[in-house]
């Protein structure tokens, strides 16, 4: 099609779509109406279990198995990624020259860094109680050893980062996940079932699963992102075409 | 529906959506999801929602747009060397 | 008024399926893919609000103090937003093995697949 | 029993992550046999939670079972319908695996585990899918399929084809996903559920369907119809079933564009066959014009293929057009006969891209113009795809004639004649590609046009080009058409599955004097059209008025997404007049 066609196409469609959605919006309940029975029912299931963040609740223990097929699909992507930006046999690695960076930003770097790890492990912890939990922390850890290449250069990140290292604690956490979950049924009640004492409420160790299951995500999700960013920076900065020199 | 900060919100994602799909350089795209990533996660936050407004910073601020400058250098780079050789 | 949220919503989704149809940089149009998805994040937690209520966290809240907005979109959205990450991620890749085979990303430019 | 049900997606997905963590240190062999065992151990464990799923099962998971009618968790559904098609797609991924033995390239260094485990992942993600009670579960191991699918697609990141053909699948069905998504998101607002069933009552309480409900039913169906590749959301398929690996492409095509027609069946029972859902008539309106639509352009396009598996990527839409319309139809006989016809359409559709690999592998090339007459000395492969090509016509008594004839008397008057005809052509193109190839009858084709995607120049999938296949390589394709026959011929096994799918009560399918006769007439139809194919390839050949048609095919991802969002408003146009006149 030539782009006006397709522009024509695109607006017939776009148009009949939009009268759909705008149609079906003044249909919908009013925006901060009262009526959320299954929010409701999902407060007292998290408060009878001792979990202090009802979201971490509904993420790890009632609605876990979510989180077990979210949890599966960053580890496929990760691995697809990993297929995908492979070295082809018509390419080559080329070490990066080392770049001088300027004095500010290597000492706000450095001094970032540090404080972005507590933060992601904090975050991570703190799972079940506030805010926060084991994929905003493994993301949050992930993307702070990266300050490593903007404050000092690659190889300092490289030395820091064995891949494959990552990519078999990806893997562990993953499966660390998946045998909790089996280890309910084990253990005579069901699947990804809270088998473990609640605990009491508002602390760290409350809430019997959970704060394994989020600890599981959130080594899962660090290896994960640092795995894919690795990929893609290695692409970017050190795999050339054409054969090896 | 009375509070002014989430139609504040509201707007700014319209608008900085709508500029992310306006700007058409994938490099100037990536700096605008990572502000259309931070005002989601504003939005996120006065709806009440710190968890997702938290993610929503990690990943749709920072993560995403980290992707797609990795993806632009990549992409560039062979084109420089060919106007170096030249 | 009370249908606002929604509606920026349905634009946000709108926007990107135009971004997507109109690209000319196969990157931009994976950019575009997750300006449709943010649409997503959107409707989800506007469905969830209830006025004046407070997040869903109970560790400095006694409960049933104050109502609490919806937890289960929070939590769907939670979701959501990873997948969005790891979609962008597996998609990028496939582009940058376009580059460097067909020499472009630009949609305009390939012509492997026709008829 | 039924606290088994997670388990069906927890062993896939525990073989795939112990295969990368142990994959560094695992020699290629060790690793591809566990990945075989893990998805044999998975189809056995499906077969035995099938048997056991009369009266269907359900599961709640983590073991939150409600209490006082208030669930919170997730629910698994071990029917009938889903476990058989979970067992499908299991037993698919099995014979992909085993046809994948030794034979790819070799694996990313260090990463020998990748590709079983990637296998491993796609059918945690289709079991997951096909046992989902609650819609957004079903979204989420939706969307663990589909980007395991993307890669797996991609796989051969060498080739320029594969990685446009997978990109273009990414972004349609992420986009279909998203639409889906934001229907959920309709129906939670309206309903405040998540599970099916409870989404059902909840609509049905609040009264009668309105512009919502319409809207969350186009949306829904979108997604789900994408990846059922209905016209017009279908342009990704062709483009990468035609590029995917080949033991990609009998998943693919086999069981997981299936299991999008499946969730159509699935959320319109559930969900919105209530008074305050769709309308039956409408739901038959939507799907029965989108099938007619499917199936005219899927075989049309099929027939002008010179792409081997193109032409076989065409040949599953034509098919999905069908089974889009036995949905349709509503009735336990219709979906008896849908049944039927995907569990033979499986094993005939997987053998036959098994037999295109072995050409590829062999000579480099899927084209059915290059390869004329070269594969004479391939005679196994040319029985198994003439044996491939009859069954897909419907020749009795194979699984796919008894399908196609069940589901003809079950929608019965004029669509009879199209059930007739997409076989035939379908099967037609398949056997001129088999006498042209194998037996070089008929002149050799000259290279006349340009537009279109030929097949020349692929590179093997293997190492080498093989001057042997090995004996997997056939065995595997071998086993799948003797499944596919034993659907239909071993007695008591069309009774069990009209059991598994529409209860004890309904009458049980089977075979008919005029369900063998079209059965044989589309047969004949389908070898006069490939002898006069070959002998007189002019008026058969390229003609003018398919060439709009073929341009619409532009691998262009800007056009597939204006024909998506053009796709969505149909559907819902199609389904409107109930709800607007109600």
């Amino acid at each position: 099609m030539t782009r006006r066609t397709r522009l024509f196409v695109a607006a017939l469609g776009g148009t009949g779509l939009a009268v759909l959605l705008v149609a079906a919006c003044f249909c919908l309940p009013r925006f901060g109406g009262a009526q959320h029975p299954y929010g409701d029912r999902v407060v007292r299931a998290s408060l009878a279990r001792h979990t202090a963040n009802t979201i971490a609740s509904v993420n790890f223990d009632q609605r876990a198995f979510d989180t077990l097929g979210e949890m599966s699909i960053l580890f496929a992507s990760v691995l697809g990624t990993v297929v995908l930006l492979r070295q082809t046999r018509d390419e080559h690695r080329a070490a990066p020259e080392p770049e001088q960076v300027a004095v500010p930003v290597r000492r706000f770097a450095l001094l970032v860094l540090p404080v972005a790890v507590v933060t992601g492990l904090y975050v991570i912890a703190h799972g079940q109680l506030s805010p926060g939990g084991g994929f905003q922390g493994g993301v949050v850890l992930a993307t702070a050893l990266h300050l490593l290449y903007l404050g000092v250069d690659y190889r300092a990140l490289e030395r820091i980062r064995p891949v494959g290292f990552y990519e078999i604690a990806d893997a562990l956490a993953a499966s660390a996940y998946l045998v909790l979950g089996l280890a309910g049924l084990v253990a005579g009640t069901a699947f990804l079932a809270n088998f473990l004492p609640y605990g009491t409420f508002n602390t760290l160790s409350s809430g019997g699963t959970v704060p394994l299951l989020n600890a599981a995500i959130g080594m899962e999700v660090a290896c994960a992102v640092v795995v894919l960013l690795a990929r893609f920076l290695d692409q970017a900065v050190e795999i050339e075409k054409g054969g090896e020199k | 529906m009375d509070d002014p900060l989430i139609v504040v919100a509201l707007v700014l994602v319209a608008v900085s959506a709508t500029a992310a799909v306006a700007v058409r350089d994938p490099a100037r795209q990536a700096l605008v999801l990572a502000v259309l990533g931070t005002v989601l996660a504003v939005l996120f936050t006065v709806l009440q929602a710190p968890d997702v407004a938290l993610s929503q910073l990690a990943v749709g601020s920072a993560l995403t747009p980290l992707l797609i400058m990795l993806s632009v250098r990549k992409v560039r780079r062979p084109q420089r060397k060919k106007e170096a050789d030249r | 008024m009370s249908v606002f949220p929604y509606l920026v919503a349905v634009w946000v989704f709108l926007v990107g399926c135009y971004g997507l149809v109109t690209s000319r940089n196969l990157i931009h149009a994976v950019g575009c893919l997750a300006v449709c998805q943010s649409s997503t994040y959107v409707l989800l937690l506007a469905v969830g609000y209830r006025d004046g209520a407070t997040a869903p966290v109970f560790s400095d809240l006694k409960p049933g103090s104050r109502p609490v907005v919806d937890p289960v979109v929070q939590a769907l959205a939670l979701t959501d937003v990873v997948v969005g990450a790891t979609v962008t991620a597996v998609l990028l890749a496939l582009v940058l093995q376009i580059s460097k085979l067909h020499g472009t990303v630009d949609p305009d430019e390939l012509s492997e697949l026709r008829g | 029993m039924h606290h088994l049900l997670p388990v069906l997606v927890a062993v896939p997905l525990l073989g795939a992550t112990l295969l990368v963590a142990a994959g560094r240190h695992l020699s290629r062999a060790v690793a591809e046999t566990t990945g075989c065992f893990v998805a044999a151990g998975t189809a056995g464990l499906a077969i035995a939670l099938l048997l056991n799923s009369s009266p269907p099962m359900t599961d709640w998971v983590g073991g939150w079972t409600p209490r006082g009618g208030e669930g919170v968790g997730i629910v698994l559904v071990g029917d009938g319908p889903g476990l058989g098609m979970a067992a499908l797609a299991s037993l698919l991924t099995v014979a992909a695996l085993a046809y994948s033995w030794r034979y790819f390239d070799e694996p990313p260094r260090r990463h020998a585990g990748s590709f079983p485990a990637l296998m491993l992942l796609f059918q945690g993600g289709m079991c997951g899918f096909a046992i989902a009670g609650d819609l957004f579960d079903a979204f989420v191991f939706f969307e663990l399929m589909s980007v395991v699918a993307y890669a797996l697609t991609g796989h051969r990141v060498e080739e320029p084809k594969a990685v446009q053909g997978a990109l273009s699948f990414g972004v349609l069905n992420s986009l279909g996903a998203y639409a889906m998504l934001t229907g959920i998101a309709l129906l939670y607002a309206r309903t405040g559920e998540l599970a099916m069933t409870k989404i059902g009552q909840g609509l049905d309480r609040h009264g009668g369907p309105d512009a919502l409900t319409l809207a969350a039913f186009a949306l829904v169906l979108t997604g789900l119809l994408v990846k059922a590749a209905a016209v017009p959301f279908h342009f990704w398929l062709p483009d990468a079933h035609a590029v995917a690996p080949t033991p990609v492409c009998m998943l693919l095509s086999g069981v997981m564009v299936e299991l999008g027609a499946y969730g159509v069946w699935r959320v319109y029972r559930t969900v919105f066959s209530g008074p305050g859902g769709i309308p039956a008539s409408d739901l038959e309106r939507a799907l029965v014009v989108l099938g007619v639509l499917t199936a005219a352009v899927g075989a049309v396009m099929c027939w002008y293929q010179r792409h081997v598996k193109r032409l076989l990527a065409y040949s599953t839409v034509a098919h999905m057009g069908l089974f889009l319309i036995g949905i349709g139809s509503l009735g336990a006989e219709a979906d008896d006969g849908v049944a039927l016809y995907i569990l033979g359409h499986a094993g005939v559709k997987a053998a036959l891209f098994a037999c295109t690999g072995v050409l590829l592998d062999r000579y480099g090339s899927v084209d059915e113009h290059a390869l004329h007459g070269r594969a004479r000395e391939l005679r196994a492969v040319a029985v198994l795809y003439v044996v491939g090509a009859l069954s897909l016509a419907g020749l009795p008594p194979f699984g796919t004639g008894l399908g196609k004839a069940v589901l003809e008397e079950a929608v019965g008057g004029p669509l009879t004649v199209l059930f007739v005809a997409v076989s035939a052509v379908t099967a037609g193109a398949v056997l001129r590609v088999a006498a042209r190839v194998f037996f070089g009858l008929g002149s050799r084709p000259g290279d006349e046009s340009s537009y279109e995607t030929t097949g020349i120049g692929e590179e093997p999938e293997t190492r080498h080009r093989l001057s042997r296949a090995p004996g997997t390589m056939t065995a595997v394709p071998a086993v799948l058409l003797v499944g596919a026959l034993a659907v239909g011929a071993v007695p008591g096994f069309a009774t069990a599955v009209g059991h598994a799918v529409s209860g004890a009560a309904a009458p049980s399918p089977h075979w008919t004097l005029a369900g063998v006769l079209l059965g044989l007439t589309s047969t004949l139809l389908a070898l006069a059209l490939a002898a006069l194919a070959v002998t007189h390839p002019k008026p058969l050949g390229e003609s003018s008025w398919t060439v709009p048609l073929r341009r619409l095919q532009s691998g262009h991802i800007g056009d597939y997404v204006a024909w998506l969002l053009v796709g969505t408003t149909l559907l819902a146009a199609l389904a409107a007049p109930g709800i607007l006149g109600g």
